[in-house]
Order: C-alpha cells, then sequence, then structure tokens
C-alpha cells in the first residue's frame, strides 16, 4: 500500500504516522508539505496530529484552507482513503469533509490518558480488523475533542452507522460519546485517538495495529 | 556617523544614583563600570551592564562555590558553561540536557510564565542541534490553603502543557510539593532532554572575523524588559506593579524555530549558535563574542521589530521569546535565508564579527554602544558572600515519635496526603505519548523514552527532599543526588550526569548562603562517589517575600541510559506469588518524615543520612537484577517509606501482599514510615527468592523478605487488612477534589 | 480602516467555555449569574477606504476562515 | 440584564493568534489585511436591574476570573 502524510506546520505526530505505516504496510509513506499543490498516487492519506498552526483560532482552521487540501479533497472525492487523526480530524471538519465540529473539552484541560473504545462498526475499510463491540485501547491527547453537531446530523450519523468509535469512558464531553466518524461513502475517518501510538508492544499495545492494516487489505 | 558614544551622551537622560538603584547594581558596581570604560556609562549600556552583572546572568553569588561540583567524566561531551550539558550515550548518540527556573515570572503570571519557561529549556536543548525528546517539571507550590495556591497550580499546569504539547515532546514526569513556604515564592523548574550524534553538536562560541550575525524567530517586542534583574530581586507587596514585564510565549514559532534550526544545522552553514534567552540579545551576543574572543557589531535598525519606534535600550534588553542568534560561515547565508523563510520566520542580517573586543552598537546612524567585551562577560563582579553553617538537629529515635492507631490507617492517611498523593491530574494534561518512544509514563520512579530507532532507553527523572536540606543543608544536597540515581537505577538504567536547578532564599543573607553553601558540597559529594558529574544547571536565588526564604530547594535532574529497554524495570507487581524483597538497612529513621508530618504533626530532627558507599552498593546490585532478568518489579524507598513504596507498587498492579513486620523490629512504625537511604523493594520470582537472598547475602547487603505478593488487599500481619481499590481511591481523590473546589 | 468582527456560537450550539465560566463566576460567590456565552472579537486593520468594499471583503474572510459557519454566527462593524 | 464584556491583549504583548489570523489571511490571497489582534467576547445575562450595580459586579468578575490583567484589558457594555 502507498501512502502520505501531511505535514502542516505544527503538525507534530507526523513522524508517528510515518513510523506506524512503514512498521504496518512495509513502506514509508510519502511526506507532503501543507504548501505543495499536488498529491503523489497514493492509496491513503494521513492527516496527522499535532497543533498545525498553533490550533491558533479554531483547532484544524487554518490548515483546512492550505494549498494542498484541494488534493486532498481530489483524492477522497476519487474514492481513495483518507484519515485524520487528533488534529487531523479537526482539520477535516474545518473542511467539511466530515460533519460537525470539535469544541473544547467540557473540562476544559488539556487530556492525556488510554481510554478504553469501544469498535461501533466493524465493517469498514478501517476497521474490519476488529471485532464489532470489541473494546480496545487507544491514547487520546488533546484539547478540542469534544464532538458536537446537531441532532438531525447526529440522528443521521447513528442511523447510517456512520459512528465507528466510541468511548468507553469519555474523556472530554463528546455527545453519543463519538470519538470517530465516517462519511457516507465510506472512506473518509477521522477520529481522535491516536492508533498510531499502540502499534509495537513495548510501547502499550498494538490496538491501532488493525486499525492499519485493515486499510492495506481494503486496497 | 559620529564615530564615538561621548557624542551622543548630552541626548541621554544622566546617569543618577537611583537610575543605578533602579537597574538592580551597587554603587561599588557603578563605580566599576566607570572605571573599566574609563568614562560614565550612556543609559543604553548602563542597561546592557546591569543584565550582564544581574545575579541571572552573571552568577555572581555563587560562581565561587559552583566551581566545587564534578563536571568530568569519560560520559561528558560537554559541561557546564554551554546551553546544555551533553553525555555520550554510545553509538554516536549523545544525550543534551538542561534544567533551568522560571519562579518570578510563574508567579507573577503562571499561564505565561511557566510556558515561556518551558520554551526557554527547549531552545537551549535544540541550540546545540538535539531534537527534544522528553520533558520534566519540578514545581513548590505554597500551602493548598493558601489563596493564591489553586490559581497558581492550574495556571502553571496548564502553561507547561500548552507549550510542550504544542512542541509535540512528551513530558515524562516531574515532581510537585506544598509546603507554606513557597506562599510567596512558587518554584517552576523545566528541565528538557534532546538527541543528538555526537559529530553534529553546535556550539556558541563565535570564531573568526568578518563573518556574518544573523537574527531568527520571532520579532522584538517590548517583552520582559528587566525580566533578567527581575529574576534577581526580591519580591515586595508592590511586586504588581513589575507585572508588565511578563512574556507571552508562542510554541507554535517555537515549533517552526526547531524544524527550521534542525533543518538548517544539516547544512554546513552554522559557526556558532545562541538562543535568546534572559537578557535577550545582550547576553547572546555578548556570550558567542566573549567565548570566541570576538568583537560584535550590531546595526540595530536591521532588528525585526514588532513594534514602532523601539530604543536601542529597549532591543537590547527585551526578552522576546522564540528568537535565535547566529554566526555564519560567509556566503551560507542564502541558504539559511530560504530554510528559514519556508518556515515562515524572520531571517535578517544583523551584525557582523570583529577584531575589536568591543560590543558595538549603532542605530539610527549612531554608535549608541561601545564598551569592551570583557568586563560584561568574564570580569563580572564575584562575590564570596559571608555564611554561617545551618545548626546541627538530633537525631530522633523512632521510640519517641509516637505509635499509629494502626499501620493501615497510617498509610491510608499518607495517601491521601498532598504531599503523597496522585499527580495524575498534573500529568494527564501533559502529552505523555506524543512522539511514540515513551517506555514509561509519569507515576514510575522515572521517565523512560527509548533513543529513537534503537533498543537503547533514556531514563529522566527530578528529585529533592527540600525539608531534609533544611534541617541540613549538605545531608540534604547529598540525598537529592542519590534519590536521582536511585530513581533511575530502580529502571534498570545506569545513572549518567545530571543537572541542576538551585532555587534558594536571598545569598546577602549569611543563613542562607549557608545553606547554599551546605547543600553544594552534599552534591559535589555525591556526584563524586557516584561517578555522577554535573553538566549544566542554574542557580535562581532571592526567591524571598518579605524577609521569608522558601525552603532550600537544590533540584537535581537525572539521566541514566538503559541498553536494552526489553531489560527495564517499572514498578508494579507482576504475578501473585512473587516474593518481596527490601535491600538496605532499615533502622527506622522518622526524623523529617512525612509519618512525623501528617501522623505525628510535627516535623523536627536530623533527616535520614546518607551512606555513599551503600547507596551505590545496593544501587549496582539492583541494577544486575533487573539486566539479568532476575527482578520483576522495582521501587526505590524515599518519601513516606517501605509502607508507601509497597503501596505505590500494589496501586500501579491492582495486586495486594501478604507481609509481616521482621521479627527483630521493636517499633514497627519506624520499620515501615522510616526514610532510611539506599534502600529498594523489590519482587521476585518464588523460585528464584531463595538464590537471590543468597546471592544479596554473599555481596554484603542487608535483605529483609518481606513477604509475598497475592489478593487485593496490603495484610501485615497483625495489623488491619486494607484493600488495595481503597489505597487507590484515596490516592487519586486530594488533587482533583482540590482543584475542582474554588 | 478598522474592522470589529464578533464572531458568536449559534444558539443551540454547547459551549463548554461559556458554561465554566457561569460556573465559576457561581462558585466564586457571583450572585444572579445567568447564561454566558463565550465568543471571539476581532480588531482588523485594513488598508481598503472604501466601506461596501471592506464589507464584502471582511465578509468573505469570515465565511473562508474566521467562523466556521457549521457552529458560529459572525458580525461585522466598520469603524466610522 | 445583559451585558457584554470585550477583553483584549494589553498594547506591546504579544498576540500570537492574531498574527497567525493576519498571515493566514494573507496566504489565502486577501491583500491590503494589516494588524490583527484577537480577544475574547463575553454575553452575560444577569438578574440584577439596576445598572450600576450590575458594573460594579461585572467589574469586580472581570477583575477576579474574566480578564487575565496582567496582559488583558476589559471593557464591560451593558444592553439597554
Ligand atoms: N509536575 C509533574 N509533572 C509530571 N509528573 C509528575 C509531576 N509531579 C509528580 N509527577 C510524577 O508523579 C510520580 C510521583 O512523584 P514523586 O513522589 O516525586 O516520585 P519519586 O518519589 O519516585 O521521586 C512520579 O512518577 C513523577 O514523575
Ligand atoms: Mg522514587
Amino acid at each position: 500500500m502507498k501512502s502520505a502524510v501531511i505535514v502542516f506546520p505544527g503538525s507534530n505526530c507526523d513522524r508517528d504516522a510515518a513510523v506506524a505505516l512503514e512498521r504496518i504496510t512495509g513502506n514509508a509513506p510519502h511526506m507532503v508539505w501543507h504548501k505543495d499543490t499536488d498529491l503523489p498516487e497514493v492509496d491513503l492519506v494521513v492527516l496527522p496530529g499535532g497543533f498545525s498552526f498553533g490550533d491558533y483560532l479554531r483547532s484544524g482552521a487554518m490548515s483546512a484552507s492550505s494549498p494542498i487540501m484541494a488534493a486532498v479533497k481530489a483524492h477522497a472525492d476519487a474514492g481513495r482513503y483518507l484519515v485524520g487523526i487528533c488534529n487531523g480530524f479537526q482539520v477535516l471538519t474545518e473542511a467539511h469533509l466530515l460533519p460537525g465540529a470539535l469544541m473544547r473539552n467540557a473540562g476544559l484541560n488539556f487530556v492525556c490518558r488510554t481510554v478504553p473504545l469501544i469498535v461501533a462498526n466493524d465493517e469498514t475499510a478501517f476497521t474490519r480488523g476488529y471485532k464489532k463491540d470489541s473494546i480496545i485501547k487507544v491514547p487520546v491527547a488533546h484539547h478540542d475533542g469534544n464532538y458536537f453537531a446537531d441532532d438531525a446530523t447526529l440522528e443521521m450519523l447513528e442511523g447510517e452507522g456512520r459512528v465507528v468509535f466510541r468511548y468507553g469512558e469519555n474523556p472530554n464531553g463528546s455527545l453519543h460519546d463519538i470519538a470517530g466518524i465516517i462519511n457516507k461513502r465510506g472512506n473518509v475517518l477521522g477520529l481522535m485517538p491516536h492508533p498510531e501510538r499502540v502499534v509495537d508492544p513495548m510501547l502499550g499495545g498494538e490496538d491501532g495495529v488493525p486499525f492499519f492494516s485493515s486499510v492495506m487489505e481494503a486496497v | 556617523m559620529t564615530s564615538t558614544v561621548e557624542a551622543t551622551k548630552d541626548t541621554m537622560s544622566e546617569i543618577t544614583p537611583e537610575i543605578v538603584a533602579e537597574h538592580g547594581l551597587t554603587e561599588d558596581e557603578y563605580a566599576l563600570i566607570v572605571k573599566r570604560l574609563n568614562r560614565e556609562p550612556n543609559l543604553t549600556e548602563l542597561g546592557i551592564f546591569s543584565v550582564m552583572w544581574s545575579e541571572h546572568c552573571s552568577y555572581k553569588s555563587s560562581r565561587f562555590w559552583l566551581a566545587k561540583l564534578p563536571t568530568k567524566g569519560p560520559q561528558v561531551i560537554q559541561g557546564p558553561g554551554e546551553n546544555a550539558g551533553v553525555v555520550d550515550l554510545g553509538d554516536g548518540d549523545a544525550a543534551v540536557f538542561k534544567m533551568e527556573s522560571h519562579n518570578h515570572p510563574s508567579f507573577i503570571e503562571p499561564y505565561q510564565g511557566a510556558a515561556t519557561g518551558v520554551g526557554g529549556i527547549m531552545r537551549d536543548v535544540f541550540t546545540m542541534g538535539a531534537r527534544p525528546v522528553a520533558n520534566m517539571n519540578a514545581l513548590r507550590f505554597g500551602a493548598p490553603e493558601h489563596a493564591k495556591t489553586r490559581h497558581l497550580v492550574a495556571g502553571v499546569v496548564s502553561g507547561i502543557g500548552g507549550y510542550g504539547n504544542c512542541m509535540g515532546v512528551p513530558t515524562i514526569g516531574g515532581e510537585t510539593n506544598f509546603d507554606p513556604r513557597y506562599n510567596g515564592n512558587i518554584l517552576v523548574n523545566a528541565m528538557t532532554v534532546g538527541l543528538a550524534r555526537t559529530d553534529k553538536i553546535f556550539y556558541s562560541a563565535a570564531k573568526g572575523v568578518g563573518n556574518p550575525v544573523v537574527y531568527v524567530g520571532s520579532k522584538t517586542g517590548r517583552d520582559g524588559i528587566h525580566g533578567a534583574t527581575m529574576a534577581s530581586a526580591e519580591f515586595d507587596d508592590d511586586s504588581d506593579e513589575k507585572r508588565p514585564t511578563v512574556q507571552v510565549g508562542d510554541p507554535f514559532t517555537e515549533k517552526l524555530l526547531l524544524e527550521a534550526c534542525l533543518e538548517l544545522m544539516n547544512e554546513d552553514a552554522i559557526i556558532a549558535i545562541q538562543d535568546m534567552g534572559a537578557a535577550g540579545l545582550t547576553s547572546s551576543s555578548v556570550e558567542m563574542a566573549d567565548k570566541g574572543g570576538v568583537g560584535i557589531k550590531l546595526d540595530l535598525d536591521q532588528v525585526p521589530q514588532r513594534e514602532e519606534s523601539m530604543t536601542a535600550y529597549e532591543m537590547m534588553l527585551s526578552e522576546s521569546q522564540e528568537r535565535m542568534l547566529m554566526v555564519l560561515q560567509p556566503g551560507r547565508e542564502d541558504v539559511a535565508r530560504k530554510i528559514f523563510e519556508k518556515w515562515g520566520l524572520d531571517f535578517a542580517i544583523i551584525g557582523i564579527t570583529t577584531d575589536t573586543g568591543h560590543l558595538t552598537l549603532s542605530h539610527g546612524g549612531e554608535i549608541v554602544c561601545d564598551i569592551p567585551i570583557a568586563p560584561l562577560a568574564d570580569d563580572a563582579p564575584k562575590y564570596e558572600r559571608p555564611w554561617v553553617a545551618s545548626k546541627q538537629q538530633d537525631v530522633i529515635e523512632a521510640s519517641e515519635v509516637k505509635a499509629p492507631e494502626t499501620l493501615s490507617s497510617a498509610l491510608e492517611c499518607l495517601m491521601g496526603t498532598p504531599d503523597l498523593c496522585s499527580r495524575r491530574w498534573i500529568w494527564e494534561q501533559y502529552d505523555y505519548t506524543v512522539m511514540a518512544d515513551t517506555m514509561q509514563i509519569p507515576g514510575g520512579d522515572a521517565g523512560v523514552v527509548r533513543v529513537h530507532g534503537t533498543q537503547k532507553g533514556l531514563a529522566v527523572t527530578t528529585d529533592v527532599t527540600p525539608r531534609y536540606c533544611e534541617a541540613d543543608p549538605r545531608e540534604g544536597g547529598m540525598q537529592a543526588v542519590a534519590e536521582t540515581w536511585r530513581n533511575l537505577t530502580a529502571t534498570g538504567a545506569k545513572p549518567l550526569a545530571i543537572t541542576d536547578c538551585l532555587n534558594f532564599g536571598n545569598p546577602e543573607r549569611p543563613e542562607i548562603m549557608g545553606q547554599f553553601v551546605g547543600c553544594i558540597e552534599g552534591m559535589a559529594e555525591a556526584c563524586k562517589a557516584l561517578d555522577y558529574p554535573v553538566v549544566s544547571g542554574n542557580v535562581s536565588l532571592y526567591n524571598e517575600t518579605n524577609g521569608q526564604g522558601i525552603l532550600p530547594t537544590p533540584a537535581i535532574g537525572g539521566i541514566g541510559l538503559i541498553e536494552d529497554v526489553s531489560r527495564m524495570a517499572t514498578l508494579a507487581f507482576k504475578d501473585e506469588g512473587d516474593v518481596i524483597l527490601l535491600l538496605g538497612k532499615t533502622i527506622g529513621h522518622l526524623g523529617q518524615s512525612l509519618y512525623q508530618r501528617h501522623i505525628d504533626g510535627d516535623v523536627k530532627g536530623a533527616p535520614p543520612p546518607v551512606n555513599l558507599d551503600k547507596e551505590r552498593k545496593i544501587g549496582d546490585f539492583v541494577r544486575t537484577l533487573i539486566t539479568n532478568g532476575t527482578a520483576t518489579a522495582v521501587h526505590d524507598v524515599s518519601d513516606g517509606g517501605i509502607a508507601v513504596a509497597i503501596a505505590e507498587m500494589a496501586m500501579a498492579s491492582g495486586l495486594g501482599a501478604k507481609l509481616a513486620t521482621p521479627s527483630e523490629v521493636e517499633a514497627p512504625h519506624g520499620f515501615w514510615f522510616g526514610e532510611d537511604q539506599a534502600r529498594y523493594i523489590v519482587t521476585v520470582k518464588c523460585d528464584d527468592a531463595h538464590k537471590v537472598i543468597t546471592h544479596i547475602l554473599e555481596a554484603g547487603i542487608k535483605v529483609n523478605r518481606l513477604g509475598l505478593v497475592g489478593g487485593n488487599s496490603l495484610d501485615i500481619e497483625g495489623d488491619a487488612p486494607i484493600s488495595v481499590e481503597k489505597l487507590k481511591a484515596t490516592h487519586e481523590a486530594w488533587l482533583p477534589a482540590y482543584m475542582s473546589t474554588n | 480602516m478598522k474592522a470589529h468582527v464578533h464572531i458568536t456560537l449559534k444558539n443551540g450550539v454547547l459551549d463548554p467555555q461559556g458554561k465554566a465560566v457561569q460556573n465559576a463566576l457561581g462558585a466564586l460567590g457571583f450572585e444572579g449569574v445567568g447564561n454566558v456565552r463565550q465568543g471571539k472579537y476581532m480588531e482588523i486593520d485594513l488598508d481598503e477606504s472604501d466601506p461596501a468594499k471592506a464589507r464584502a471583503s471582511l465578509e468573505a474572510m469570515c465565511e473562508k476562515l474566521l467562523a466556521n459557519t457549521v457552529i458560529e454566527n459572525y458580525k461585522i462593524d466598520l469603524e466610522a
């Protein structure tokens, strides 16, 4: 599988994502600078975690209008896979590639914690390697992870099975305990927890491995 | 252009004794300046002298004593004197690290003060070519009941997180204390460890004449002017007046600066590089020139400025953050400019190195400063301040301290005190897993990060027990070093070197100076005995309000190397049936213990004595038990004694233990809560126990078999058992409850 | 020309910060504090001197970047 | 009674957010954008109906909680 990681100024999980992708897929991803306008031909694009543009104004807002984003949208429109992790999820909502918004955590503090995550849908390209309703342990580390959408949107997400991950213990006040959602077509997913940080048994588990290997099998 | 400073003098306000005093200089110091210059300085020059000769920059009260610390060893690549210390990790890897205080700014504006402290220490590390891989923070707050404490804790913690998290550097540990002696002067000490290649380390000595001096990073504003002199002044009740000197941190810009600097360091372009920290442009340019033995000429009109009509004085004294000064190879300016522009940062050539030995500044077409560099740096005043030794305290026998109703009730009480409760509320606000190399998260003996792409681990800890330092500065200084050594050892790491942050009261008072001297002597002795040199550090004096000094707090930051992270120890119990051993001798020393403080009600007496030979022998032995795979869990014994150590091992695992007090013990509370040094709790598999005990005894080390891991409560024979769950609930409760009340 | 832009959360969008402020004010002993909503306020200097053009340009800025119109409203005022 | 509170950075205090917004607007192709300063804006509902009392109480709130007076100024407006 070929992949690319977009590097925004202030991204800081770009290396973590690259290490995880190389470890699991065997290929090092392309690292693409946000000012570029072309994407290499890849199967998966990752918008990594971090504090792009310092999280100033709103998390993900400035990145969402970066030059590379047109190519990222085209990649998604072509049905290829796109995932946003943490800050990447915030970018996806700001770019309107996923509905809703990520607000300040209900407790107002940054929260770094390994949380139980429930796999709410195991039929997506990202979660086929998990079993529905199984509980995996994945760290979160964010300040703005409190998922908000209006009632109609929530109803739609639930009705269409688009809530992919739910918190077992909600760390941030997200509505419906939402930790990750997918678009209607099933190729664009955003989640706040960091699967790329749990792909090595020495570092607190491998519960993130199926996330990446599922996509690899899907392509 | 006029060529002498004399010509501009009459446009400057005359230097009055009041102006001299406002700059924190004594009359004698001013007289010395006039003598060295052979004339009166103008205001800009006076400002420059005042920051360079401040306690913060010149270490005038401490230099004499700092020289007593051992700084050498085969592992040391760079000792004190550079932006940070450097030690060898083998295979071409080096660790670059330092700790620094941001006490006064954090008291005035906790969020920004702490944030810019973290930003500053990270710059010290990446200036040397290292990518920061771990942050630590050592915090001291006033009494929980004090009106300001909660607000300060909230602000400091979110400031540290706000900066470190944005930089993408994991914060993997620290320490936190509360004591009324910090009511008016909190301590915020931040430490950063970075990784570099031994052949790619960058230094600050400006070499060569005619080389371009380059400014990069953020623009200069009127931030923190006189921050460095403020950091050296005592507080009084109208210190609110000093507020505008607070700087606002911009971690996003610093992240860009980090990436841009590391990118440029891959090119052959930098001769010297120095961050602009305290005293900004002044200290960076003077220090670079002084170390390289050259002069420097700056054209202040070229300095990127955020505000209009800034004066030379303001530009030289501004402490705007996120800036660096570099001397480049001539001809490489464009390579550098391109990189900084890519990252959206200011880049300006603002000067040139010269052969004059002078710092020469021009502004608006006039020379506004022309002073020899040597007196600014090397010839700064150095004081051997008078000191008196602290009074020796009597040793208190355990039998003189009242026994608790039950050991378990005392333990439960202790685990819920501000001194021993869980710091989770703090460290969950820090991203400790970013960079995906964190092997031990906060909550253990030391934080551990893997050296990226290798099997090596870097263990990091910070420690000091201020109440011991006050009761006996020398023992306290030794103990602080020994405890870091022990915490590193408990993970299986070989301790390599330390950095320090020496926080004390007003050195002009002989008792305070006596504490300083005692602590340094104790530290020096421990460093020598443990082959554990000091490679960097920082001194923060005048932590005093209305004549009340803080507890003497020489915070020590230690780092150690784990050769193979698959052979690392953690403190959590592993399996039912494992045998719990105590290594090291227990007398039951309760003087200055937390038991005394919380159960008996009064802290007094001598602190536990430190025996460095034993410390080393037992630690080395424990490390082999870890590296040969025999130890299943390890934890050192410190605050709260054996009972607390075992409780921490139980809570981390959810497993309980069946324990018994050794038959020869006369005062069980002394045994379980005494804070005797050089001890570890080690668990081993039941089958190995006999053999291990024999080996320990053969090595001449005292060992007690305390019991077995198992069940879900801590159960000391003859005492009331207590469930691990209950202990954990108590342990986790205090801090979040405290922080959520108003 | 100077512009003042207010960005506020739409009705029905939850406001964790406003809520926390409201609670904190109560805990500090301030009585009779009802709903608190927190928004952003920006002062923007513009070269443009024609008010109509400035407003049009500011609207575009708000739509594209300054506000997230899924959850936020904006209001533009030009300094006379 | 409803109050509007503006909290802005004092003159000379670095505003990283405003600076980043200014750069981002430039990158998006908006021309002639000068200085941008970002502040907070709060709407607070109060039971108090006496304007003088409301203002006094709001001032206390700003001093104690809403503004960080080390680096920020505040401005209180009461809705008629
Ligand atoms: N300010 C802090 N930041 C991060 N971690 C902290 C902080 N304060 C305490 N900790 C963590 O809490 C644990 C307990 O601290 P402490 O009692 O000082 O440990 P020890 O007795 O082993 O030195 C340690 O793992 C430490 O790293
Ligand atoms: Mg310890």
